[in-house]
Formats: structure tokens, C-alpha cells, sequence
């Protein structure tokens, strides 16, 4: 009854452990052969293989994402389902996620970028929701090679060149350069969508009888095992395993995208559920689907649209092929689904039902080739592995390095062109931020602002994170990564309300690992609760390594903040000359793991500096309000290289200058102490401001339009031409990349 | 000096998006007759190579370094002496 | 009057010309899909941006064989208002209504930014309106290149048919030209996106004086004609 | 059936700014006797044409019409008789 064609027979996948290369381990495969109560066929292993993948079913990960803080008055779905969705009120929802494509990015950067972009859009529409915007954060080696380079220009141009086409725009992210990122960078993309909430659709095959149906491109070979794939490690001999790789068409993906949303819209009653196929595709989709209802499939795989011929079944279920749904349709209504596709020049082929046996099964040329319990199949054995501390924070130096500053203004402009600090504007310009036209605050601020057409609300977005501070402290940094998205959302003056994340780490099965991800899920947690932002969606991303060594812990953190009033938005840069420059929080010495210690020594190291979660509250809560009465005309949160950066950042917008002095040494303007901002305030506001401030603010000067930085400090005053200054800083990137 | 002539085309299990859109778009104008469209990359590349063998040499080395991605793409190519 | 915005399959610039239209301009405006081979109810016809049919040939070289085109001919004849933004412009010249050919930018790669914009015919339909000399234009395109022979731009220079050029050329285009009519002067296009410059939120209102123009040489030509 | 190769560059008077990047490149990746760098595309259709003549017709007609554009490119073929 179960066939096997010519592939090898169930006694020779277990004799020859064929299953091994796939990932799932000896233990693995007796529990699968314990479940089936027989040996799982080809086919079968396959499914079995990449369905119990890491990326598919979190299997080592889930302990510690369990852990996550996901609910709170908005959330209308937290994680397990294409994306999260928060109320933003009037019957309105905002929808994110983000997913990593690390490991095809370094295989073929400008296909992986592009279609990493495409699976994240993805994710957002089958929630019925309609995208508009992508965010990105990248991390690549330093700019010191032709192989980085490459890598640079080719995944932003991949990113471009599917979210230009498709016409989404990508309206932020951050890129970061390290040698730890060299020979494995992070591509990781976030997508925000709108929704109205009476659209809202999960993934899930309810109601039996009722028909699925296939929408989108052909399957071909492509990509096959591409969830296995992302749960291995790279290694210089690895370098030629490269058949996970698939092209991007985001001009079907458009269609796909529209009639999506339009199906919704038109037929709510007759869509029962839509999930893409992303990781190990018709597989995960279809299984997924079945299991979240408590149902079985029945699949005709000969029903499947081919590309290419003589395709088998394993190669059908596990190809990755790209911009192909499935939705669940209700009995009795396929003819309008599929005209309505058509309608949109897409091919929809009904290719199974949902049956109530809880039977995962699979039919090709007339014979059964799979028949599995459709929740052993999502059900994958969950471990809990051992961490341990790393070596280096036992051993890490308790003081804080001291920056040796000789003359304060070659300091100032080298560190304003280290690439991490620099403008990326040669980068991002590549990327349509205007499509759309709801964008109001453009790459370059804190944070994106999208506004809301036709009501007065506006979404703000970020991705933040600083691997190296994770690296010192995983708990600590996990906390400052998402205390700098959310001073980066309140800079742009809205309230941040949730996130989402890619947790970038190393092969978990190294303790050390495993110790990194717990903690760095623990601080984020922490002060995911503190600020009210559940965590509604997410992405783990393991096996980060080259030549086994790991990247420095990177949990991104993408964060959305709602806007109530359009007309408060604001944005970093100085507005006009005669305002009043203030700082707020406290500088103290904060320089383990800075950018400066890392300029200065090529190297970071010792213990992190301390962070105060309460400072960090108050002096958002403090900013946010100040903005939303009106008593600043400019607000930006400072972060890497400090107050010197942050100062510089604020006047290269209109191309003003600044005269302040400050009580601190030379040294502590590269200070990286959080929870501090730099605003600038209307004289005729300032009496206002102070008194809404109390101590948590300081006078430092105000700004100018002299073409000059004039900064006094306990070690004198310095003069820095404010377009020497800004050459720096814009062109270093163009430089490095030549 | 030589005259290298470069074809590439994606591996055929690749998915050629470009391709299947000119196939559409042609047999939408009613060429009938077209059964199946492969968009690739054309290249003629002049090279100052002291003999046939080395510019063939330089050919498949930059080919698979530069102008292919040898996960996706295939290539093959044709040289010829030229004067001038 | 009466606006019609034509999306092609991959159009993704269709919904803003609709909004710019409708929300800005309170012009009746509807989205037509390329299949339609009926304009006469409209007295003007947009093309929006985007990437129809994927750009995966050369851009807009499909698109100018869709059913609508011939409308869109039908509609040139009769003298109406055709305008082309961006891949707009790329199907217009494609399809010979307008001359010239877009190609890659000298750079490669495509460019998201803000580009001066000189106004050097203030007398055209699609410029009356313009009290700046110089302009601030969103611009978003990977082959926006303009390129015409040089008998051609010489003809072109004596008919006034250039509207727009660049103050500062981002792409390689031939004489910095940015925005072109046809020798009757009803139909334009240009890589640069007017539509993206109409409300104060998003930060530049320098396109209405686009949109203005037009509205403007419609009412001129109605009363003409009930004159 | 027929296979039709076409090949499709731009006119020698137009400047080829894909072929200069790629020509750039290859110099600074130290292949020191590149002279010239044209990229192009390439298509290989193919067509159920009853005999080679009317396939060479329909090659012709369609690439003038859709897969170039007369005022920048040019195009050559070959066609060979393919069986299946
Ligand atoms: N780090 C995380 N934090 C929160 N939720 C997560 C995280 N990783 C995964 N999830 C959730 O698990 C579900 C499955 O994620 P994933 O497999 O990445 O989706 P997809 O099938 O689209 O690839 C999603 O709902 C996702 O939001
Ligand atoms: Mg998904």
C-alpha cells in the first residue's frame, strides 16, 4: 500500500541512515518509526525531516520562546501564526513579523535578500492583512574585503529589487559591520501590515470536506531542504552544498499579494484559512494547518502544478519554491475562488480537503505515499539543553576602558566615519521609502513613521540591536536592545506598543550558546513587560557559525509604535538656529563595548556597563510627553559613539550647527550610557520644558547656524566645521566600498 | 587579441521568471507557435590573451567567479582570434 | 472632468495617483485595469509607476501590448491628456507616443531620493501652473536614463517639447531632461513622481503645481470649446 | 520544432552601463587584459514552426517587435531544427 518508487526502500533508509544528512538524528528516527509503528517510507522521512528541523518546529528554542511575555490588552494574535496582530483601534489592527535569511543570503546574497523580503510579505497577507512597509537589519564582516563587499551591494540590491517591484516600501532597518558577522551575515527583514480587524484570517484547515487550494507559482526543484539547510552550520567545505537557493518573482508575488487581500475582502465567509509556503513548503503549510484545527489533510499530489516533469513526491512536498499559497476554501465554493485568481492571471488548483480523521495523507499516481498523524508530524521531541555561562564574562574586567583622546577633533571625525556609525544613505537610497505615499518619516530618523490614510493615526518602526553588547552581557544587552528600539520609537513621539524579533545566535547545542539565547530572551522579557510591548511574533535563526565559531549573540528587535496625532510627529535633526540644545539622562563612563573602545583597540572586552531600566522609563515617558504637548521641535535618542554622534546627527539634517559645553571630559562625549536623548527646544518653550523635565533634563547650549560644532568640556573648547564633519559621515560608506 | 562570447542561463530547475513572462507575453500576441522562452545573459568580452588557451583559461575563471552564480547559473562560451 | 488611472499587472503606483487625484484634487478619477479598450469617457488618462508585467523584459516593453494601448492611441489622436510617471514614461516611449527610450542609469541601481527640478517651459499644459523655477521631486527608478538620438533632441528643443530637466542628473539622462511632451503637447512623462509631492504631511507639496496645470489647461479647453 | 538563439545588444553608439560595471570589475579583480565588456541578452525560444523559413519569419517579426527596442538595440539569430 505505501509506495516507494525507486528511491530507497524503509529498511534501507534505516540501514543506511540515510535520514542522518537530513538532520534528524538516530533518536529522532526510533521515535518516528515508534509513532508510525512501522518504518517511515522516503517520502516520509523527508516530511519527518524537515518538519522536525529547527527552523519548522523550534524544537530546541521553544523552552526558552515559551518564556516570552505575549499578552496584553492589544494583542488579538501572539505568536503561532504567520504574523502577530495588535489593536490599534476604530476596528483597526497593525500587523508584524520579521524572518531572518541568513543562510541563503550567503550563499547567493541577492536572491536570498530578495526572497527573504517576499517571505515576510508573505506572512503578512495570508493574515489578510496589507503590507506597508519592510524593514531591515543587516550584519556583515567589515568593509575590508572584496567578498563583504560583495555580499554589501548584492543583498541590498536583492532587498531592493523585490520590495521596489513589488511595491512595498522598505522604510528602515540598520546595518552593522563586524568581523564576527564575516563569514556569516544576518539578513534578517521585518514586514508591518494593516488589517481591518474583521478581515483577519489565521492558518488553520478547519471544517471537513472543505477544499485546499493551491494558488501562486508552479513547484519546482528549487530550494528543497531549505529548512534543514538553515539549521546547519556553514564551513569553508560546505561552501559548495548550495541547492537551497531559489529565484524571487515579485511580480507574481504581487498578483499573489492582491488577489490575496482581495479574496478576503470579497469572500470572508468562504476563506476559512490561508498560510504561505515558506519553510519546507506544501509540507509545513498543509501540515500546520491541519494540526492548529485538530484536523487531517488529504492531498493528491498529481493535482500539484509542476514545473518541471517527473517530480516525486518528496521533491513536491519539500521544494521551496517561492510566491505559493495555500488557503483552505469552503466546500462548495472553489469556482469562485478560482475565478476570482484568475481574475488576477494566477493559476488556483484545488488539490485536497480536510478530512476528521487527523491523518496526514498524501496520494500520487492513483497510490498512498504518505499517511502520518498529522500532529506527530508538527509534533517535534522538545529539548531542553544545557547552558552555561561563557568563559569571557567570568573572566571580564570589571573596569571601563578609558578612551585616550589627544585632540578631540580627529577623534570626533574618525569615529563619525566607523562604518557602523556612518551615514548608510548610499545604501538605503536603493530602497523605495516613498511608495505608497504614506511615509512620513523617511530612513534617516529614529524611526519610521507611516501614517494611517484616512484617520490621524501613524505607525512608527525600528530594528535595534548591539550584538556587541550582547556579547559582554546577553541579559543586559538583551535589555538596551529593546530599550533603544523603544527610545527610538518615543524619539519619533509615539508610544511604543509591541515587537517582534529574530534571535541570531550560534549552534545551541554549544552550552555557551544556549547560555546566550536564554539570557538575551530573558532581558529582552524583562523589559518587554516593563514597557507594556508584548512580544506578538518572532523568528530563531541557529547555527550562525563559521568554521565553528559563533556570531556574537544578535536577537533583533522590531518594534512598532502607534501614533495618535499625526501632527506630533517628530524627527531627530536641529530645526533652526537660536533653539535650545538639552540633554537627557545622566552621562556616566559607559565604554565597554562601545564603538570608541572598538576604534581605539580594535577589539571589545570587560564587563558591560550597568543600564537603569527605571532611567530608561522615565526619561522616555518624560520625551514622549514633552513631544506630544508640543514643547520640542526635535528629539533623538543616542546610542553608538554617543553624544558626540548624537549631536553631529542632529545638525547634518538642515545642515545647522551647535555651540554647547557640557561638564564631562572629552572622553565621556563617547559615552554609550543609555536611556539618554538629545532634544532641542523653541526659546519661547523652554520655561515650559524645564519645568516639565525637573532634573532629568540639562541645558548644553544651543544651535547654531554657523557651519560649526563649538563644544566645551572640562578639557577646553573645539571647533569642528560642520561640512567636514558631514563629508565624514556620508561618504565613509561610498569609500569603504570602492 | 580574443573575442569571448558568453551565454548564461539559469540551471533548469531554476525558476526563470523572465523567461515564463516574454513566453506570456508572446504567445498573448499571438505567436502561436511558441513552446517554451529561456531569458538569459549575453556577453562579448575582447581580451588581449597571448593565445587561444589562456583567454579560455581567463574565460571559465572570471565566468564562474563574476558573471555566474554557480548555485543558480550555467554557462558556456565561445572564443574566436580577432584582429585590431 | 473625468481621470482615468491605468494599472497594469505590476502598476504599484496606481492606488497614489488615485489618492493625489481624488484626495488632493477632488478630480472624479477611476482605476482601469490595461484590459479595457474603452477610454472616451475620460478626459484625461494616467500611467501610473511601478513595474508592469515584473519590468522583466525591459521596462515597459510588454505593457505597451496590452488591449488598452490602443485605446490610449485612440485617446492621443483626439488630442486628450496622457501623462506617463516613471514606468508611465517607460510604456509611453515604449509605445512611440512619446519619443526617446529610458535606459539603465549610467550608476546602475536603483535610486530612492529627492532631485531639484528646473521647469523650462511654463506654457505647456503640464507646467502652466508652476511659479518656481526650480522644483523638489521625489524620484524612485533603476532606468531612467533618457535617451533620444540627436536629431531627434534637436527637433524636440524646437518644439518646447522639453518641460522638465534635472538640476542635478541622477541617471545619465541626455541633456538633463526629465519630463518630455509629444510634438501636440498632450502627452508627457517623466521618471520623477509628482504624485508623491502633493501633501503637506508627507513633507513636500512641490507636484501640485503639476496637477494644477492640468486642471487648469482641461477648464481652458472646455471653455473652448463651449465657446 | 525549432531553436531559435537571439541575441540582443545595444547599438555601438549607446553607452552599455551594465557592461562597464562588469568591465570595471573584472579590472579591479586583476584580470589585467579585459579590453571591452558588452552585456547583452540571450534567448533561446523555442518554436513549432512548420518549417525553418516561416521560423526564421516569426523570429524576426517578434524580436523587432517586442524583444528589443529599435532605438537603442539590435539583435542576431540562428535557428536549428530541434527534434521533440
Ligand atoms: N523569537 C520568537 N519570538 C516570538 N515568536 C516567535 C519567535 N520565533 C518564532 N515565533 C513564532 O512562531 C511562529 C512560527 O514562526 P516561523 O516558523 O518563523 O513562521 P514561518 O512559518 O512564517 O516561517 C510564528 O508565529 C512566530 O511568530
Ligand atoms: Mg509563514
Amino acid at each position: 500500500m505505501i509506495h516507494t518508487y525507486t528511491e530507497p526502500t524503509p529498511t534501507e533508509i534505516r540501514d543506511q541512515k540515510i535520514y542522518l544528512p537530513w538532520g534528524l538524528t538516530d533518536a529522532e528516527y526510533e521515535l518516528v518509526c515508534q509513532k508510525l509503528d512501522r518504518l517511515p517510507n522516503y517520502t516520509e522521512t523527508g516530511l519527518f525531516a524537515a518538519m522536525w528541523s529547527e527552523h519548522c518546529s523550534y524544537k530546541k528554542s521553544k523552552p526558552v520562546l515559551r518564556t516570552f511575555w505575549s499578552k496584553n490588552e492589544r494583542v488579538l494574535q501572539g505568536p503561532g501564526e504567520g504574523a502577530g496582530i495588535l489593536d490599534i483601534g476604530d476596528n483597526q489592527a497593525v500587523v508584524f513579523k520579521a524572518e531572518s535569511h541568513n543562510h541563503p543570503s550567503a550563499v547567493e546574497p541577492y536572491e536570498g535578500a530578495a526572497t527573504g523580503v517576499g517571505g515576510i510579505l508573505r506572512d503578512i497577507f495570508s493574515m489578510g492583512a496589507q503590507p506597508i512597509a519592510v524593514l531591515d537589519s543587516l550584519r556583515f564582516g567589515e568593509i575590508d574585503n572584496e567578498r563583504t563587499k560583495y555580499l554589501i551591494n548584492e543583498v541590498i540590491a536583492g532587498i531592493a529589487g523585490y520590495g521596489n517591484a513589488i511595491g512595498i516600501p522598505t522604510v528602515g532597518g540598520e546595518i552593522a559591520f563586524d568581523k564576527t558577522y564575516a563569514g556569516n551575515p544576518l539578513v534578517n527583514v521585518m514586514a508591518v501590515g494593516l488589517l481591518d480587524q474583521d478581515a483577519m484570517k489565521v492558518g488553520q484547515a478547519k471544517g471537513v470536506d472543505n477544499a485546499i487550494l493551491y494558488v501562486g507559482a508552479k513547484t519546482g526543484r528549487d530550494g528543497i531542504h531549505g529548512a534543514t539547510f538553515a539549521s546547519a552550520a556553514f564551513s569553508d567545505e560546505e561552501e559548495s552544498d548550495r541547492s537551497a537557493v531559489q529565484v524571487g518573482d515579485p511580480f507574481t508575488e504581487k498578483l499573489v499579494m492582491d488577489a490575496t487581500i482581495a479574496i478576503v475582502k470579497r469572500y470572508p465567509e468562504d476563506v476559512i484559512g490561508i498560510q504561505d509556503m515558506g519553510a519546507a513548503g506544501l509540507v509545513s503549510s498543509s501540515a500546520e494547518m491541519a494540526s492548529k484545527a485538530g484536523m487531517g489533510v488529504h492531498l493528491n499530489l498529481d493535482l500539484v502544478p509542476q514545473r518541471e516533469a517527473n517530480m516525486t513526491p518528496y521533491e513536491l512536498m519539500l521544494s521551496e519554491s517561492q510566491e505559493r499559497m495555500l488557503l483552505v476554501i469552503k466546500k462548495g465554493s472553489e469556482s469562485k475562488a478560482i475565478s476570482l485568481f484568475a481574475e488576477y492571471g494566477l493559476e488556483s488548483v484545488v488539490i485536497g480537503k480536510v478530512t476528521d480523521d487527523g491523518m496526514y495523507r498524501l496520494d500520487f499516481n492513483g497510490e498512498i505515499v504518505a499517511q502520518i498523524d498529522a500532529q506527530d508530524l508538527t509534533t517535534a521531541p522538545k529539548y531542553n539543553l544545557p547552558a552555561v555561562a561563557p568563559k569571557r564574562l567570568q573572566n571580564a574586567a570589571k573596569e571601563q576602558f578609558v578612551p585616550k583622546i589627544d585632540d578631540l577633533k580627529q577623534t570626533y571625525l574618525q569615529i563619525l566615519q566607523q562604518a557602523t556609525i556612518a551615514s548608510k544613505a548610499s545604501l538605503y537610497r536603493h530602497f523605495d521609502s516613498m511608495v505608497q505615499t504614506n511615509t512620513v518619516v523617511r530612513p534617516g530618523s529614529d524611526a519610521a513613521v507611516v501614517r494611517i490614510r484616512g484617520t490621524k493615526k501613524a505607525l512608527a518602526m525600528t530594528t535595534d540591536v548591539n550584538g556587541r553588547y550582547l556579547y559582554l552581557d546577553p541579559f543586559v544587552g538583551g535589555q538596551m536592545a529593546m530599550a533603544e528600539a523603544a527610545r527610538n520609537i518615543v524619539a519619533s513621539g509615539a508610544l511604543p506598543i509591541g515587537i517582534t524579533d529574530c534571535l541570531n545566535f550560534g549552534n545551541p547545542d554549544n552550552p555557551e550558546v544556549y547560555y546566550e539565547l536564554a539570557q538575551s530572551v530573558a532581558g529582552i522579557n524583562q523589559m518587554a513587560q516593563a514597557l507594556n510591548t508584548p512580544v506578538i511574533s518572532g523568528n530563531v535563526s541557529l547555527y550562525n557559525e563559521y568554521n565553528d565559531e559563533a556570531i556574537y549573540p544578535t536577537p533583533m528587535v522590531g518594534m512598532v509604535g502607534l501614533h495618535a496625532d499625526n501632527q506630533t510627529i517628530m524627527t531627530q535633526g536641529f530645526k533652526q538656529a537660536g533653539d535650545a540644545i538639552y540633554v537627557v539622562g545622566t552621562t556616566t563612563a559607559a565604554f565597554n563595548g562601545s564603538e570608541i573602545q572598538k576604534m581605539q583597540t580594535g577589539t571589545i572586552n570587560g564587563q558591560l556597563f550597568a543600564f537603569d531600566a527605571e532611567a530608561e522609563l522615565t526619561n522616555q515617558q518624560l520625551v514622549l510627553s514633552a513631544i506630544q504637548a508640543g514643547l520640542i521641535t526635535s528629539a533623538h535618542d543616542l546610542s553608538e559613539g554617543g553624544l558626540a554622534v548624537g549631536l553631529a546627527e542632529a545638525a547634518f539634517d538642515q545642515h545647522l550647527g551647535f555651540d554647547v559645553a557640557v561638564n564631562l571630559s572629552d572622553a565621556l562625549l563617547f559615552s554609550e550610557t543609555q536611556s539618554r536623548f538629545i532634544v532641542s527646544v523653541n526659546p519661547a518653550h523652554q520655561a515650559a520644558f524645564e519645568a516639565h523635565m525637573g532634573t532629568a533634563a540639562q541645558l548644553m547650549g544651543q544651535v547654531t547656524d554657523n557651519g560649526t560644532f563649538k563644544l566645551t568640556t572640562t578639557d577646553g573648547t573645539t571647533e569642528i566645521l560642520e561640512n567636514e564633519a558631514y563629508t565624514s559621515w556620508k561618504e565613509a560608506i561610498g569609500w569603504l566600498l570602492k | 587579441m580574443f573575442l569571448a562570447k558568453i551565454y548564461v542561463t539559469y540551471k533548469p530547475s531554476i525558476l526563470d521568471p523572465k523567461g515564463e513572462t516574454v513566453k506570456d507575453a508572446l504567445q498573448r500576441m499571438e505567436y502561436t507557435g511558441i513552446e517554451d522562452v529561456v531569458m538569459g545573459k549575453y556577453f562579448e568580452i575582447k581580451l588581449s590573451s597571448s593565445d587561444a588557451t589562456s583567454a579560455a583559461k581567463e574565460v571559465e575563471s572570471f565566468s564562474e567567479k563574476l558573471l555566474i552564480n554557480v548555485n543558480m547559473e550555467v554557462f558556456r562560451y565561445e572564443i574566436e582570434a580577432i584582429t585590431e | 472632468m473625468k481621470a482615468a488611472v491605468i494599472t497594469f499587472p505590476g502598476s504599484n503606483c496606481d492606488l497614489d495617483m488615485y489618492h493625489a487625484l481624488v484626495d488632493e484634487f477632488q478630480i472624479e478619477t477611476e482605476i482601469l485595469p490595461a484590459t479595457i479598450t474603452d477610454l472616451s469617457a475620460y478626459d484625461a488618462i494616467f500611467i501610473p509607476g511601478g513595474f508592469s508585467y515584473g519590468d522583466y523584459l525591459r521596462t515597459g516593453a510588454i505593457a505597451r501590448f496590452a488591449p488598452v494601448m490602443a485605446a490610449i492611441k485612440a485617446a492621443d489622436q483626439q488630442g486628450k491628456i496622457i501623462v506617463g510617471i516613471c514606468n508611465g514614461f517607460q510604456i509611453l516611449t515604449e509605445a512611440g507616443l512619446l519619443p526617446g527610450a529610458l535606459q539603465t542609469n549610467t550608476q546602475p541601481g536603483f535610486i530612492c531620493d529627492i532631485t531639484g527640478l528646473k521647469v523650462v517651459n511654463t506654457t505647456s499644459k503640464f507646467t502652466n501652473a508652476f511659479t518656481k523655477s526650480i522644483n523638489q521631486f521625489p524620484i524612485a527608478h533603476g532606468e531612467g536614463n533618457y535617451y533620444v538620438d540627436a536629431a531627434t533632441l534637436a527637433t524636440m528643443q524646437a518644439n518646447q517639447q522639453i518641460l522638465f530637466t534635472y538640476t542635478d542628473n541622477p541617471n545619465g539622462s541626455i541633456a538633463d531632461i526629465a519630463g518630455v511632451t509629444n510634438v501636440n503637447g498632450n502627452v508627457f512623462g517623466m521618471m520623477p513622481h509628482p504624485e508623491r509631492a502633493v501633501d503637506a504631511l508627507l513633507g513636500n507639496v512641490d507636484g501640485r503645481a503639476f496637477f494644477s496645470s492640468i486642471i487648469a489647461s482641461l477648464v481652458n479647453q472646455q471653455e473652448a470649446i463651449k465657446a
